[in-house]
């Protein structure tokens, strides 16, 4: 973005969230374990831990334990074997969660650091990458833990940045890393020393009508109700989202949805929001907050009047779909909603 | 869980345009504090009317336009605020009632209520009553005296430092006269210090930009300092031309009302700057002395221009990181 | 020195003081068409150049006049005659030079040639009290068709806003156009204060 | 509201055109300078409309008989010359309504022969017959005065507290603005949007009018087969 760009919109890259992070944080992940996880037979893999594993055993080790990877939703074995085609000069470790609330990948590299960096320089050797790193977001206030620096010689690195900030970090990094997430990791390092099968995954529960949020080390499969329920409800939630606060997915039945390899949180939220009356005052603040630097008010009144030439003149194709702009807009207005799903039928009507 | 459908941002920030309103009331109170001391409880009377006229118009508005009553909705208490402030202490109540409905029905309810109306109500409600009744918009009284109840022969009314001022003379006011609105001015627009302290206030709220009222008062103190009047040092005649009067107080809470300025940070400049030489224009060339509400009005009605030109001119302006925003914003989809 | 201040506050009039649109309420034909800004401008430079143009001959019509009393009822009628000579000057000298502009705004051109606008700035300009030095008439004529283009583009930049705004249904469209220039010559009525102009 | 009274009340519409559904002033936006300025009182008023009614009518009669025959550019040149030359004529009849009318009004009066209500009308009615040019002709000029009539009553009595220079009411406040171009404008807007307001509230009685129709014919249908 450049200076006049931000010298005329003043839309300075998003804002920073304020997270909320710390109940669920410092506290260790509770084991919630169904009867598929306590019954799950080890498997033998036949080779000696030893000696340095290379990248064949590596991948046919992920496979036999079926480790899905939760930072980008895909099998470990896959992505490991799709990586010799390509240089790997750098492998890291995702611990960012930039959503405020969630911290399901970060808890486990606070309470699990030996078995995660072990696990991450097995990978970095096999694959001889340069360099390796454990990437964590920086802008976390109010942490009772403390992050450190560097867990025994890998070097722990704060990214910093404003709010759809995963996205852009990963994207700055360039095509030549590889990066698993810590979960997936200690996963990987269960596999290898116990043989033991992917069968749980982490999830935070929090929000605001949860009595003590944490985080849970849940079997796959065991519906979102139980969850709720195992970490009581102070309040009728007025609605239950899964997989993030600012980008979550509305879960409309708890009991019959599952919980997933790649959830990664899953929210109860009570809005006493009355019937919102208000429409919008002109306060430009969602203008300010908009990373891709586009004017949310103009774009949702052109929607909403039909005028969709102008949207686009306006850069409608360029809304990356953060909702920043409906998370600061005072009169609660659903802008992100309206804009992203105008943006959906475009593309479609585009497309035939 | 309740029907209501919820997208996307489950959390959103506290703050909420309740606190704007709030804001900007608040913002206000400490004025009325200000005025009761210098001239009475006159002054509660003529504020209260002004709000109530307004908010009760502004609920039946509502009522009629979107069939949906929002009591909650505080923006018409501001603008009945304003209008107050503006007004002489000793005005009839009939032009500040006729003010506020002025401002309600024809400058706010037509183009759509809160958030759509195109000019400033309170603006437009000045200007009706500064040109219906232009002799009682301009008697002020003295201050520190206590004003009855009802107008009865016993006030004396004066010209304010801005007849003199407009008929070229020099109105000998020190500077602390000057800072605490000890002079005989509108009922709540001359006090400088509280206005100073509130636009203080508002921008630590976030609720107005700092750049837009500086960038309307540096034009009219160069104007004013330009061509001070012979007897006087440019400095006095900037203060002068700032304080004595209501300039500083429409500079603070007129100028900066979010519906009706850019939204563009560049075309808000530009819009203070054209505001502060307007209002020069028009104070030199009109008749009436307070004429920034006039500048004001006119320049709303171009603010959507200065938007349009900001628009136009920002791909313009960047051509080379034209195509980093672009991809940058393109492959994250 | 003292010619170019008589033009520059016959001008001055003429733009803000007495604008032909809010102060005086004339207006051209199709005011309340959709126009992009370049037609707008085009429109104005239209109107301009036909007023400046005609305001020349104009102005020795008008001596004519002010010495023969009896001649002031056809005072309109020779105006009316002026400006459609000159209307027809610019259409065929548009047609014949300026092919593009004149298909562009084929429909249109012979509306803005002959209205309310120019002949009205004509008239004006002859009852003005300075009409007598040429320069404060011809100032004058410029000043109001530069004024009536000022007056477009403030409806044009309104008009940016109000298109992508809900106003109510029974004020969509005209009685908003109304009421919205109410307040601005309510705006522009700060500079005459409360008198009358004729 | 049952159908056949709807049917009536659309011909009657159709019947006064001009006057209550295109009306020039109020939909339309025509003639702005004639109904801003000089509606400020009944005299400056009535003398327009009267100087509207000889210049105007017969300019769009002969428009009408002239047709096409005459190119565009030369026609918005020849029909301001014809009712310029009858407003020449309709200034001795003005005269007798106020001595000091022509300076009151001032150049509005010899606007009226070029205002954009000419134009307009002059356009609409080339395909028309002589006829029916001169009915829509009659029916602009009621439908215009009408409102400007209505217009200046408002606005005199608002100002002045009186209707043709003499004083009806006495104590009520003077509202000074209401004879200035502003209150013209701010009032001939409120009273568009009533026009509008009537406007939509008919068309709603006439659909649920039409809707209650269609209600009946199914239960009748109904009722026809249940007795089969």
């Amino acid at each position: 973005m450049s200076f006049f760009h931000w010298l005329a919109t003043g839309s300075s890259r998003g804002i920073y969230l304020e997270q909320k992070k710390e109940p669920a944080l410092s506290k260790p992940a509770l084991p919630f374990y169904s009867a598929a996880t306590l019954q799950s037979q080890p498997f033998q893999h036949g080779f000696d831990i030893t000696k340095p594993l290379d990248k064949k055993q590596l991948t046919e080790i992920a496979a036999m334990a079926h480790i899905i990877d939760e930072h980008d939703g895909k099998a470990l074995a896959k992505k490991l074997e799709q990586c010799p085609k390509k240089k790997i000069s750098v492998v890291c470790a995702d611990a960012i969660d930039d959503e405020p609330y969630v911290s399901s990948q970060i808890n486990p590299l606070l309470h699990h650091r030996l078995e995660i960096v072990q696990a991450l320089n097995w990978l970095a050797d096999a694959f001889e990458a340069d360099s390796r790193f454990i990437a964590v977001y920086k802008n976390m206030s109010a942490l009772d833990t403390k992050i450190p620096s560097r867990i025994e010689s890998v070097e722990v690195r704060r990214m910093q940045g404003r709010y759809p900030m995963e996205i852009r970090a990963f994207h700055d990094l360039g095509s030549d890393t590889l990066i698993v997430g810590t979960a997936a990791l200690l996963h990987l390092y269960r596999a290898v020393t116990e043989g033991r099968v992917q069968t749980t995954a982490f999830v935070t529960v929090n929000g605001n009508c949860i009595t003590n949020p944490c985080n849970l080390e849940v079997t796959i499969g065991t519906p979102v109700s139980q969850l709720l329920e195992r970490c009581g409800l102070s309040l009728d939630p007025s609605f239950v989202v899964e997989g993030g606060a600012m980008h979550g997915i509305l879960i409309t039945d708890p009991e019959k949805t599952a919980v997933r390899a790649d959830t990664r949180s899953v929210m109860a939220f009570h809005v006493d929001r009355k019937e919102q009356l208000y429409n919008c005052i002109g306060c430009g603040r969602c203008i300010e907050a908009c990373p891709v630097g586009l004017n949310p008010q103009k774009l949702y009144q052109c929607v909403t009047t039909h005028h969709l030439q102008k949207a686009v003149s306006l850069g409608l194709n360029h809304c990356i779909g953060c909702s920043t702009c409906s998370y600061v807009c005072p009169s609660r207005m659903d802008l992100s909603y309206v804009i992203s799903s105008e943006k959906q039928k475009l593309s479609e009507k585009t497309e035939q | 869980m309740n029907s209501t459908i919820h997208h996307a941002p489950y959390i959103r920030h506290t703050e909420s345009s309740r606190t704007i309103m709030s804001d900007a009331a608040i913002a206000l109170v400490p004025l009325y504090f200000m005025s009761y001391f210098y001239y009475g409880s006159r002054v509660l009377l003529v504020g209260g009317v002004s709000i109530l006229t307004c908010l009760i118009c502004d609920w039946i508005c509502g009522y009629l336009l979107q069939r949906k009553l929002n009591l909650r909705d505080l923006s018409a208490a501001v603008t009945g605020i304003i209008i107050s402030m503006m007004v002489p202490p000793a005005v009839p109540l009939y032009v500040v009632v006729a003010a506020d409905l002025f401002a309600i029905l024809v400058c706010k309810a037509p183009f759509g209520g809160t958030g759509k109306n195109l000019f400033n109500p309170a603006a437009g409600g000045l200007a009706f009553a500064t040109i219906c009744w232009s002799n009682q918009m301009f008697l002020y009284t003295q201050p520190l005296q206590r004003l009855p109840m009802q107008l009865d022969e016993t006030v004396t009314y004066l010209q304010g430092p801005t007849a003199t001022l407009k008929l070229g003379g020099i109105p000998r006011l020190g500077l602390t006269e000057l800072l605490l609105g000890n002079f005989p001015g509108p009922l709540g627009s001359t006090f400088t210090l509280i206005i100073l302290a509130c636009l203080i206030y508002l921008i630590a709220r976030r609720a107005i930009k700092w750049y837009l009222p500086v960038s309307f008062l540096i034009p009219v103190a160069m104007i004013a300092a330009y061509n001070h009047p012979f007897g006087v040092s440019p400095l006095e005649s900037v203060a002068n031309e700032l304080f004595a009067g209501s300039l500083l107080f429409v500079a603070v809470y007129m100028l900066t009302d979010p519906a009706t300025t850019p939204k563009y940070n560049i075309s808000r400049i530009l819009y203070g700057i054209c505001a502060g030489i307007l209002t020069m224009v028009f104070r030199y060339i009109s008749p009436l002395e307070m004429s920034a509400v006039f500048a004001i009005l006119l320049m709303n009605a171009l603010a959507p221009a200065f938007d349009c030109f900001c628009e136009w001119l920002l791909p313009k302006m960047q051509p080379v990181n034209n195509e980093t925003a672009l991809d940058e914003g393109g492959n994250q989809q | 020195m003292i010619y170019l201040t008589e033009f520059f506050s016959a001008f001055l009039t003429a733009v803000m003081m007495e604008n032909l649109l809010f102060t005086r309420a004339i207006d051209i034909p199709n005011l309340y068409k959709k126009r992009s800004f370049q037609q707008t401008l085009i429109v104005g430079a239209l109107l301009t150049g036909i007023v400046t143009v005609s305001s020349i001959p104009a102005y020795f019509l008008n001596g004519l006049f002010k010495s023969h009393a009896a001649f002031v009822p056809y005072m309109t009628l020779s105006f009316l005659l002026l400006n459609g000579a000159v209307f027809l000057g610019f259409y065929f000298g548009i047609r014949r030079f300026l092919p593009k502009l004149f298909s562009l705004m084929e429909k249109f051109l012979p509306f803005y040639g002959v209205n309310c606008v120019t002949l009205g700035t004509l008239l004006i300009a002859a009852r003005l009290s300075s009409g007598t030095k040429f320069l404060s008439f011809f100032g004058y004529c410029f000043g109001s068709g530069v004024g009536f283009t000022i007056a477009l583009l403030i409806m044009w930049s309104i008009r940016q806003k109000m298109s992508l705004s809900h106003t109510p249904k029974t004020f969509r469209g005209l009685p908003i156009t109304l009421i919205y220039l109410g307040i601005v010559s309510l705006a522009l009525f700060g500079l005459i204060g409360n008198q009358l102009p004729a | 509201m049952n159908l056949t009274f709807v049917r009536k009340y659309n011909r009657f519409l159709r019947k006064t055109d001009g006057i209550f559904t295109h009306n020039p002033l109020l939909v339309l936006g025509l003639a702005l300078p004639l109904a801003v300025i000089p509606s400020y009182g009944m005299t400056a008023m009535v003398a327009v409309s009267a100087a509207m009614l000889i210049c105007f009518v017969p300019t769009v009669f002969i428009a009408s008989i002239i047709g096409k025959r005459v190119s565009s550019p030369w026609r918005v040149i020849l029909y301001p010359l014809i009712s310029c030359l009858l407003l020449i004529l309709s200034r001795s009849v003005v005269q007798r309504i106020s001595v000091l009318i022509f300076d009151t009004l001032g150049v509005y009066f010899s606007l009226i022969c070029v205002n954009s209500l000419l134009m307009y009308s002059v356009e609409q009615v080339l395909p028309k017959k002589p006829l029916d040019a001169l009915a829509f002709a009659l029916r602009q000029w009621v439908g215009a005065s009408l409102v400007a009539f209505l217009c200046a009553v408002i606005r005199e009595l608002l100002a002045t507290g009186s209707l043709w220079g003499i004083t009806v009411l006495k104590d009520v406040p003077r509202l000074p603005v209401a004879q200035m171009a502003l209150g013209g404008f701010i009032l001939l807007g409120f009273l568009a949007a009533f026009c509008r307001l009537v406007h939509r509230i008919v068309l709603t009685l006439t659909l649920r009018a039409g809707a209650a129709q269609n209600e009946n014919d199914l239960a009748d249908k109904e009722r026809s087969e249940t007795q089969k």
